[in-house]
């Protein structure tokens, strides 16, 4: 970061701080991430070669398969492609059901779950119902919006928006709920009207319960998208991923999932930035003291 | 000189369900009236209600008995005119220095450029130049306080509730901001309500002070202030007249503070 | 989006595992080309479950759908009228395996009695078989424990670790039980001498189905779709397992290419050629249900057997 | 309550405030229930008429059944039984792995949550790995698990567990993260060892959090186990309404579903009346005033 | 009479990493000791460093350069007895009265049932007979800080850090307060560091008053307070020596919270 080099004291007549210090704790910062990244390879590493080993002279690689497997059918994928057309193709069909499953679910949650958290008797009705639609096995669901919306798109972005919508509905609430009164009375003795309290106190509150919901939340989608494909789709990474199954193709299994989590953690570390970017007024958790 | 009252409460009462299932009375048949323009101090032992009795005026609370009035209407919703500086923090942690104090106009229509143009010089007057663009966690204490206390003035309200506004504040920021709450107050026609601990602060800024009794709080008595305006705060302390007041006030306080203390005890035996 | 009546846009047809070898001819003619060269734009979709591609054909979301004949019984006992169009082969195309360490001991429907039974599905054609083997048999249903244990790798884990003693399946997976020897064979309905001795008569199940109303709108496109199957099941009858593995896509055998031969060469026997429906077949079919299924028990006079099928299509295709 | 109508004034001596303020105030409480109630037996009464009605003159009921089919169904299986034996077992089985996968994968999120949230380090290097883990697929686990632990309970139970275990971790994680600092440095301060800062601090104020992540997670453990039943199974719920599946019984589907509901709601009535005796300390939410 | 040093900073510098990704530098070059049964009062200006004095002396931040020793030995984490009363509201919404104060010793080991007996004489001792059982929510702003006073004190602490503990008593209660602390002190062999920003009240205390300059910290005076012990608060305010001395130290504050404005103002340009 550029910025670090900046030093701000309000006495700067007074300010000895030279650069080094400065230069000092940003090195301590890198060696951190350093180590952190080692370790997280490392252990990466270790489990690759236990798998292989196991899988190589212990366990059988018909259903656990091994890492150089699931290596060869990645690489395939991406160079030769599937049987159902190139992996991009796959990969774009999926995305799209759950990136459009992800923004209906989460607006939706957050949107019923703020009103609901702040409409006491709304929220003392509707109860019982969310929380019984909360029940319902998603993968019933899934065959059901099939039957519903069509074997298109629809019926799998329905199953992703379900999963999304509420893992964000319940977090939502429960942060529109937990909102500091004296933050409300406040603004309403300021001159706030009821919409605006909802949009400048109440959803600000709330947003970091929103955010931590949001985390599980894209990987729902994904998972919603997924088994929407597996009940019925003629494209998609849940449909490779169910074609290996009956093919006994641990490795494209395998691959398949790692595929998926690959994308989690692209939309997860895009979630990342935007948090950081909405929680800028936050003061951050500990060991931000400069050590020097 | 002495226009109708702007603030009227007439044996208000306020109940709180108490959490072991019970009803808890903060307040209760609570009379008392302040004029525009008028400068009314509250004190009372701590726990008694003046928060409490804060909440019925700005409307925030509704009284479970009796009538609260505010120019002569009753209060249902927060009535027009009203700032309330509460006693905890409430400034905004999301928005900076600048933004916290802008919402008020910009709650009430302002464009954003007019009312961080506002903002900006209220942010002045209480000595946060320079913090504008702060997020309120990179602030000290006193200097959130100020904050909040900017963000209720620019409003520039007739009515202004103030629940122990300085009371985070250093020995000399608060003589500063007194004699610029006393400057700015001169310079309009707002009825001010401040509930303080500090009987001297009570005596050197208001008109009038009221005493509450403890628990539930009621007006215990009410002592006018004769002390002649303006007023240096730092050197009104010193003043004969002052201190008579003061022992006069602090005779009656005492006793109720006393009594809350006794009763304390004599419930837990 | 009612698809009944045929429009614009590709023909789909519901697969009820497009992988498995009993469906082995939807994929075949479209890798060998005989939609296109029938004019005909053919999707093929695919379902874990037979029962969900019938939904699909019957909510209109898809124009024809490949699975077991005996669907087309089951919905007419609730009102719908679907019929196979092409029936792809006369036999189940199941087999019976037993667990290696059991293979002693239980060796026919008789040893059922407290024995873990694995079927693909509760309430699926292998459940329906199992329950008319067992009481061919004399045993009831309540004397063994019948356990959902799915197609494929699970199936297999499930015999391999003491899930289920025997089990109903189809291939590849029965190529990969008895290569690996972890189990055996002990009723094998891919052949019609094994399904007779089994079944006491043929079970006409893997056919192309479609909803009646359609078929009877779009006479000449059910000719093409006739036109294409058939011509895939004289392909299958003349060709060698080799030669139609070398036709699938690449990837059908992952699991390994000789074991993909060798499930299509148990298999291939089953499909019958010229996609006709024997009559005996379809009451056979009808005897099952009515003992085994709940929706079909006591209502089996009432089932129309001649609206589950017509040969209509298939006799009109050129020799 | 009986407890209403006890009166706590700090000054008991001046109090007047007779019992018919309290029993008013409760009175205008049980009004409030009521009309609660009616509102949301309307409700569900309307929808089950419009579905009822739309079933008979418009939609197919073949896929969307009609609740007087359904509750035929229902009749049934609690009377006659289901052709997998009696209803009362299939509750148990399912109820079992719940439950157990409930009770695991609570305990580990709430643990790891905690853990992971309180320490950077920690969480800095496992954060990849966990939201990798939770971008998998539960459907292919499921399918997975069965390959791993058999046919039996197991499988089904850790279906639910990995379902439930990210509920709860993720709420547990930022609640642990959310913790005021000041009320650590405090305890720290008043002699409370790590450990003890953990439990007697890092807990209570992340109660709320997981509170909030349990509501949701029990749902899901009924969710997990019936999709662990859907993948092989020889009893239970999911079994049932699988077979209804494949039998095109479309009033089985929703009888089971309604079944799992109903036990859902159950188990989210006992989580509530936790929630209130833990969170006792907790000023409760507005309206709580007595208006006389 | 004049034992070793308890608390010795020496040259401290604390720095935090400002949100902006620069440094900000809340104490410089800070250098003070304490003695055994010393009772030091700090002032200084809003914002200062005084909180992050105690929190430098407690041990829960490090110094980031310069040492902090605490009876001769450095400080790496927190050195037993010492008691901090913190600046916010620290006290257990989820615990009633009794447990809060009872917390100190359950984390020291003692059990539940002497735990809660020793608590139970603070709390009395605070005025707050009678509340045991309630919850934090339940109570008054000032009412939460007594609970704050008794849990730090249940402990019994060699060494008291007290951050404003009393800005938020009424004053009857603060001056009450005040005399138990002062009794209680003279009783022990307790260091006692006291911030305040209540002039009169550091003088009215302390043996010596400490003058921070404006941020960043560092010692600007150090003042002592001969008036003789054991005082009484009240009556000693009004004495010629409490007068003379609280003229002194506040010609030396005004400076630094003057020069503390101007740079705030200057920044802003
Ligand atoms: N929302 C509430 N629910 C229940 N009891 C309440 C509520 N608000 C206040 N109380 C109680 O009412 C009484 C008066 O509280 P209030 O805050 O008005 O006192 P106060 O005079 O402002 O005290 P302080 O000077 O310490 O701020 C207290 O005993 C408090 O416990
Ligand atoms: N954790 C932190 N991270 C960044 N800056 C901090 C942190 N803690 C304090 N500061 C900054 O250090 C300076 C000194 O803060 P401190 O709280 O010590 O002041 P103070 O003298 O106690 O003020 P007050 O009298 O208002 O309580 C302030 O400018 C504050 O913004
Ligand atoms: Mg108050
Ligand atoms: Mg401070």
């Amino acid at each position: 970061m550029p910025h670090d080099t900046t030093i701000t004291t309000p006495r700067s007549g007074r300010t000895t701080v030279d650069s080094s210090v400065v230069a000092k704790a940003t090195s301590a910062h890198r060696k951190r991430r350093a180590t952190v990244w080692a370790i997280r390879l490392a252990l990466v590493a270790g489990w690759l070669v236990s798998w292989e080993l196991t899988a190589t002279y212990w366990i059988d690689p018909f259903f656990y398969s091994k890492p150089s497997a699931v290596w060869q059918r990645l690489v395939e994928w991406f160079t030769v492609g599937t049987s159902q057309g190139s992996i991009w193709e796959q990969i774009e069909v999926t995305l799209q059901e759950a990136v459009l499953g992800f923004a209906l679910g989460a607006l939706a949650g957050v949107v019923l779950g703020i009103l609901l958290g702040r409409s006491r008797l709304l929220a003392e009705i509707c109860a019982p119902f969310i929380k019984a639609a909360n029940a319902v096995p998603r993968i019933v669901l899934a065959a059901l919006f099939v039957l519903w919306f069509g074997l298109g798109m629809t019926s799998k972005v329905a199953t992703a928006f379900v999963l999304v919508f509420f893992a964000v509905f319940f977090n939502a609430f429960q942060g529109a709920r937990e909102v500091d009164r004296n933050l409300v009375n406040n603004a309403r003795v300021l001159g706030a009207s009821r919409l605006r309290v909802l949009t400048s106190i109440v959803v600000p509150s709330a947003t970091s319960w929103i955010l931590a919901s949001l985390h599980i939340a894209f990987g729902f989608a994904l998972i919603g998208a997924v088994v929407g494909e597996f009940t019925g789709a003629s494209k998609g990474l849940g449909l490779l991923i169910n074609r290996s199954q009956n093919m006994y193709d641990a490795p494209g299994i395998y691959a398949g999932m790692i595929v998926i989590t690959v994308i989690a953690l692209l939309a997860e570390w895009l979630l990342s930035v935007l948090e950081k970017r909405l929680l800028r007024w936050r003061p951050q958790a500990g060991g931000t003291e400069v050590r020097v | 000189m002495t226009p109708d009252p702007v603030i009227e409460l007439r044996n208000a009462t306020k109940r709180f369900r108490a959490s072991s299932g019970g009803v808890h009375t903060a307040v209760r048949d609570l009379t008392m009236t302040v004029r525009g323009g008028a400068f009314v101090a509250v004190v009372g032992p701590t726990g008694c209600g003046k928060s409490t009795t804060l909440s019925l005026v700005s409307g925030l609370e509704p009284p479970s008995e009796g009538v609260v009035l505010v120019r002569g209407e009753e209060v249902f919703c927060i009535p027009p005119g009203v700032g309330y500086m509460f006693q905890n923090d409430a400034v905004l942690p999301w928005r900076s220095v600048l933004d916290n104090v802008a919402s008020g106009p910009r709650y009430r229509g302002s464009s954003r450029a007019e009312a961080r143009d506002r903002a900006r010089v209220w942010v002045e007057r209480v000595g946060l130049a320079g913090f504008e663009g702060y997020y309120p966690h990179q602030l000290s204490g006193g200097m959130r306080k100020r904050v909040a206390l900017a963000q209720t003035l620019v409003n520039e309200p007739e009515i202004l509730l103030m629940d122990e506004p300085f009371s985070a504040l250093d020995v000399q920021t608060r003589s500063l901001m007194q004699d610029e709450l006393l400057r700015l107050w001169a310079g309009s026609d707002a009825a001010v309500v401040f509930v303080t601990h500090d009987l001297e602060e009570a005596i050197a800024l208001a008109d009038r002070v009221v005493v509450m009794t403890a628990s539930p709080a009621t007006v215990k008595a009410s002592f006018d202030v004769a002390l002649p305006r303006p007023r240096n705060v730092e050197e009104i302390r010193m003043t004969d007249e002052f201190l008579f007041v003061y022992r006069e006030i602090w005779d009656s306080l005492r006793e109720e503070v006393n009594r809350a203390r006794e009763e304390a005890s004599h419930r837990a035996a | 989006r009612d698809s009944r009546v045929a429009g614009d846009g590709p023909i789909k047809i519901m697969v009820g595992g497009l992988e498995k070898v009993i469906y082995l001819p939807a994929r075949l003619a479209e890798q060998l080309g005989h939609f296109r060269a029938e004019g005909l734009d053919v999707q093929l979709l695919t379902e874990p479950a037979g029962a969900s591609a019938g939904n699909a054909l019957i909510a209109g979301e898809v124009q024809g759908a490949i699975g077991f004949y005996d669907h087309t019984i089951d919905v007419q006992t609730k009102g719908k009228c679907i019929q196979s169009v092409v029936q792809l082969a006369d036999v189940p195309g199941e087999v019976e395996v037993v667990a290696r360490r059991h293979a002693g001991t239980v060796t026919g429907p008789a040893d059922f009695r407290g024995r873990k039974l694995g079927v693909t599905s509760s309430g699926s054609s292998t459940d329906f078989l199992t329950q008319y083997l067992a009481a061919r048999a004399g045993v009831s249903s309540s004397d063994y424990t019948t356990v959902k244990a799915g197609a494929g790798p699970t199936f297999i884990a499930a015999i391999d670790n003491g899930g289920i003693d025997a089990g109903m399946t189809t291939d590849p997976t029965v190529a990969q039980l008895i290569s690996s020897g972890k189990a055996e064979i002990m009723l094998d309905m891919r052949t019609e001498e094994g399904t007779r001795a089994a079944l006491g008569g043929l079970y006409p199940a893997s056919s192309l189905y479609m909803d009646c109303a359609f078929v009877a709108r779009n006479k000449e496109i059910v000719q093409k779709l006739a036109n294409a199957f058939v011509k895939t099941l004289r392909f299958i009858e003349s060709s060698s397992a080799e030669e139609i593995a070398n036709r699938m896509p690449a990837d059908y055998a992952n699991a390994g290419r000789n074991l993909y031969v060798k499930s299509i060469n148990d298999t291939k026997g089953m499909f019958n050629g010229d996609g006709r429906m024997k009559e005996e077949g379809a009451r056979n079919v009808l005897d099952v249900l009515a003992l085994a299924s709940p929706s079909v028990k006591g209502r089996k006079d009432q089932v129309d057997l001649a609206r589950t099928y017509t040969n209509e299509f298939v006799d009109k295709v050129r020799p």
